[in-house]
């Protein structure tokens, strides 16, 4: 396959289509994966292409989500999607309670190798229970791996780790991130490993991380800041469990400060446990600030108005890291 | 007669704001996403019929028909869909958490079958407090395959709590044909298994929706306990704002289109009004809408105050954290 | 005959084995809970009876029956309750998240409801493997209650899955009736809801358990789709370890005694087996038990590596955070 | 009524019994809470004092909390039993899509009183999903006031508050203190008001911060380190969310180090939360290290003696102060 203008929704698609065809044992499960083509278009044709093997399942999600569970013990590897994060919640207790204990809670006799697709996020007036960004939810949970990717490329490279993987792996992808493009071969794309973060700007001054749609936000903030001379590092994460914590460490060693950016909101969230690790790693390196930006503390109006008031934007970012650098 | 009239008025005020709000979202005026429920009018129209303003109402998704059935506002109505501080809800609710207190009417919900517990907690509130009101539960095909369905029909039925739950069965979940996803194709089958009666009609006739919903409603308020009324619609449009439904067939929405509920009101009428009242009728009420819409254009938008304060209720001291 | 037979000799060990249970928790000298299922061991080994060795089987808090009479070493089981490396789940499941890989056995569970959609699962892919085996289910009455369960029997009827779902309804849960939280007594009336066959047995008689698990299993495996079967059935002691039973009469609990597994298979066997005959094999049963027991207490406690390792599969690179 | 010898279970019992006598509009809804008198005897006889307001549900966890929101949203004051902790999450979509957005999303026309009571934690060896203290998880939810009170006092004065309160709180036991005996006065109880920490013993060397079980386990790891001439400051929160900062704050400015101990897991714990308002807030008085004691990473495990290796014990506590302060 030559270098080709990709969407992210088509990345994923695609490696949805490449574990599919490599072994009869993955299937793919979720609501409206088939005619429909996936409530944000990602699944398109796959259920023609692997007929037997796309699934889509009845309104549902704590029982499909078991459904998967139990189809990982008896030696399929299932990839489900969730139509949007915030129904995960329906089938916390199957993840929280069941998946990411198989293996260590059955002393390693059984695996559970159950990827959860789900589409967070909201800049896009769906109002409170449509929009939320929820992976710090989950971000504690024992036995759960994390990926958040935010480039076409990331999400391929990603999903191939995710779906190779013996764990149960939330893969989150985002509402705004489905139609970005890029060109890219995928042929020549390796599997992203977990707990490896990408830095995405090298800068000397301040320290920038971030995932998901995060971190094109804070990548155009990075760079606005250039003209004012501020030489940030941004990292993007990709994977946020396992966390890449020697390339933060490194990076705040280096420039003494840090902002955390994240969609989610800012109490409890992963830049909480970033600033936490950092705090207790590189206090003695820490001659700026460290500031967190997220969501408010609020539930998520449908407004598209008072939401965009409540996300994160360019500007809040750009606003935390001149406070980080004390540069108010 | 009367009867008819009203739902006929109400059927089209119904009909003429979803259209509105579809053309709205044709041109990009409105955010988020939207679900019309143009073609089952007649179940909104024909349960609120059934209804005293005292009983709760629960509705899903697809709510508009069920709020303007029950009297709201539509300037209000358009007000929080466009995210207007003076919608119900501050236009923070938007069109899938819209509630109105003052009606009862306690959200439509945006996630499906998650008001179901909802109103048979209403029903749980009124058999204490030993109300006359009922709780009624307006959800989809769909929603009857969530867990939620069967614990709250169970725990209704165990308790004997005055709910009417009507599933306003269209034929699809999204794109998901229900006889896909069940094997029996009633959903009012499914009371059986709690002991609860249930009856099935013609979503498409207000009138026979009406009907049934009375006789159910009049049996749990004599303090018979809950039932399940099933009404067999359709859904004209896709599910939301973006679907090509690719699913079905053109004939299959044809067949549906013929026994359209303004259709078979205006037949019902036929004896009673003439053509032209019919068409006075119909522009008056697609006046009604435009005003309202206008209205609601002249509304003020959010500023910070709205989209932060009041998290939490009656506690002066909590000041969210976050970007502010 | 031999069939008895077998099923006598499980069922003692299973009844044996839960008598010692009980008497180590009574003397303290095991951790956590533990949930009895005497009195209802004719359905575990009725079940398994029906069974072949690849059939999965999942099960609920109340488990330990069901894992005897798939075969389960008690050695290994009292290892596992005594929180020993050499447990079947190296210690960390314990008596509600004890699975046997290879055994198929998909583990007990500590979630009520929890294993049902599991069960599906494991009923799925046999139905895509395209193999001969079907996937059984334990839960009690109790479950039945939970969205899981209604989730679960709705895909498995709407996919035609080989599922056999086995409902212990053992009058409570905990301490609730079954009639108090549900409006009719059988849980298998719920089956026709999905339009799934069923059928009640008497869950005192194993070889009654056997017969008609057999029959619904025969059933599922010529591709007809899952069943579910409901066994009337008590527990003799209380729910968990701490339960002083103030919710249910001795009259009751006599009652059922009159109709105990164990005295029932004796009398099936009594043309068969004489008295001493019987004598022998419940000793040997009770040696049998005393001995694993034994050689359990002799295996090592666990060290750092058995609480620590392995939260991953397979993800050599991985140090869990935390106190160490 | 005069002092007394009551346990901690008495204590949320009397407490129940007071908030159920003084309305008509105050329900108990939950598992086996009538004849059982509750999974841990909390509820005991009040189904006979309060016959119809006491209300034992099917296990429908996920339901009967909609059923709470529902009865909340029309005139009365719920208090659900969870009976584990760990069952919650078959109940988080009705608390996090619906019950914390209430009174926001529907613009202030709307309240939903609940109280939620459930017991967490460990030490028992129940294993897997009967153990864990799950606190963190809901933490970040915008809507949601949490509690975990430690004493026998502030378990009265905090339930007194929770269920007067207009707002869905969640309302954490812990099943080692039901047990617990104080001497006290009901009558002389006062409410316990949000957000505001309780200073169990005052100190100038280094600062603590737990609640629940775990601010017992500090309080022993404290006296104990006096011996060694350690001088700490222990804070014993009771609130949750809202968070006392201003007295962690004070306290860490003051003694320039931190040890947040809880029982939940380190990662997107709690400790990491106050770790980084700290770490924003006061960094140019630590001179300590900031150090975060909890559940290792892992599922707890059944097995009593490897559940006692991944909880946090005194002397893990001990340790950490002891490192905090960097005397190792
Ligand atoms: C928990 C949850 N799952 C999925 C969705 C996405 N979704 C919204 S409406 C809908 C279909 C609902 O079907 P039905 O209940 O039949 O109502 P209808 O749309 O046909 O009126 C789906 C899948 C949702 N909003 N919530
Ligand atoms: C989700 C969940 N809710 C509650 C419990 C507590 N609990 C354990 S067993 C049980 C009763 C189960 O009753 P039933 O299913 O009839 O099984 P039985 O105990 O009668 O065998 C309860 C309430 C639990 N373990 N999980
Ligand atoms: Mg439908
Ligand atoms: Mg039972």
């Amino acid at each position: 396959m030559p270098t080709q203008n990709l969407t992210y929704r088509k990345a994923i698609y695609s490696a949805l289509d490449k574990v599919l065809s490599e072994s009869e044992k993955t299937v793919f499960l979720g609501e409206d994966i088939t005619e429909y083509g996936g409530a944000f278009g990602v699944s398109a044709d796959l259920h023609t292409r692997h007929p037997s093997r796309v699934i889509a399942t009845p309104i549902s999600e704590g029982g499909f989500m078991g459904v998967a569970v139990g189809m990982a013990m008896t030696g399929y590897r299932v990839v489900v999607e969730m139509m949007f994060m915030d129904f995960m919640t329906l089938a916390f207790d199957q993840i929280v309670n069941h998946a990411v204990n198989v293996h260590y809670m059955y002393g390693g006799q059984l695996t559970c190798p159950v990827v959860i697709r789900t589409p967070a996020g909201g800049y896009r007036g769906y109002g409170p229970s449509h929009s939320k960004a929820m992976e710090n939810m989950l971000f504690g949970v024992p036995g759960l791996k994390i990926m958040a990717p935010s480039t076409v490329q990331d999400a391929y490279g990603c999903l191939l780790t995710a779906v190779a993987d013996n764990n149960p792996v939330l893969f989150v992808e985002h509402k705004l991130l489905y139609s970005l493009e890029e060109a890219v071969d995928l042929a020549e794309i390796q599997p992203v490993p977990f707990g490896k973060a990408r830095i995405v700007r090298q800068g000397s001054d301040v320290t920038v991380v971030s995932h998901s749609y995060g971190a094109h936000l804070a990548q155009q903030a990075v760079m606005e800041l250039e003209d004012e001379g501020i030489d940030a590092e941004l990292i993007d994460l990709r994977s946020l469990k396992p966390l890449d914590i020697e390339t933060i460490v490194e990076s705040v060693t280096k420039t003494g400060s840090l902002v955390c950016v994240e969609e989610g909101n800012v109490t409890g969230g992963i830049g909480s446990e970033i600033t936490a690790i950092v705090a207790e790693r590189c206090l003695e390196y820490l001659d700026g600030r460290i500031i967190r930006v997220g969501r408010g503390d609020t539930p998520i109006p449908a407004s598209l108005a008072s939401e965009g008031l409540i996300l994160p934007d360019k500007d809040t970012i750009k606003a935390a890291i001149r406070k980080a650098l004390r540069r108010l | 007669m009367s009867d008819i009239l009203t739902l006929y008025k109400k059927t089209l005020k119904i009909r003429y704001f979803e259209e509105k709000i579809d053309w709205l979202f044709s041109r990009g005026r409105l955010g988020g996403t939207t679900h019309l429920c143009i073609g089952q009018e007649a179940v909104a129209v024909g349960v609120d019929n059934a209804l005293s303003p005292d009983d709760y109402v629960v509705s899903n998704h697809r709510g508009h028909g069920h709020l303007i059935a029950r009297g709201a506002d539509p300037a209000r109505l358009f007000a929080e869909l466009l995210g207007k501080p003076e919608g119900y809800c501050r236009g923070r609710g938007g069109t899938q958490h819209l509630s109105i207190a003052h009606l009862n009417f306690l959200g439509t919900n945006g996630i499906t079958g998650g008001g179901i517990p909802i109103a048979t907690g209403a029903g749980l509130s009124i058999k204490l407090s030993g109300e006359e009101r009922i709780s009624v539960c307006f959800f989809g095909d769909g929603a009857s395959n969530q867990g939620t369905f069967h614990e709250s029909l169970n725990m209704a039925s165990a308790w004997s709590l005055p709910v009417l739950y009507v599933c306003e069965n269209n034929v699809y979940a999204m794109s998901t044909r229900f006889s896909k996803v069940s094997r029996l194709t009633d959903v009012s089958a499914r009371a059986s298994a709690y002991g609860m009666p249930s009856a099935v009609v013609d979503g498409m006739d207000a009138v026979k929706v009406s009907d049934a919903a009375r006789m159910l409603a009049v049996r749990i308020r004599a303090g018979h306990g809950p039932a399940l009324l099933e009404a067999k619609t359709y859904r004209y449009c896709g599910h939301s704002k973006s679907d090509a439904r690719a699913y079905r067939s053109s004939d299959e929405e044809a067949l549906w289109r013929m026994r359209d509920p303004v259709l078979l009101l205006e037949k019902q009428l036929s004896g009673l009004l003439s053509a032209s009242e019919i068409e006075t009728l119909r522009s008056r009420a697609v006046s009604e809408i435009e005003d309202a819409y206008q209205s609601a254009m002249l509304m003020r938008e959010p500023g910070v105050h709205d989209a932060f304060e009041g998290v939490y209720a009656d506690t002066e001291s909590y000041v969210p954290q976050g970007n502010l």
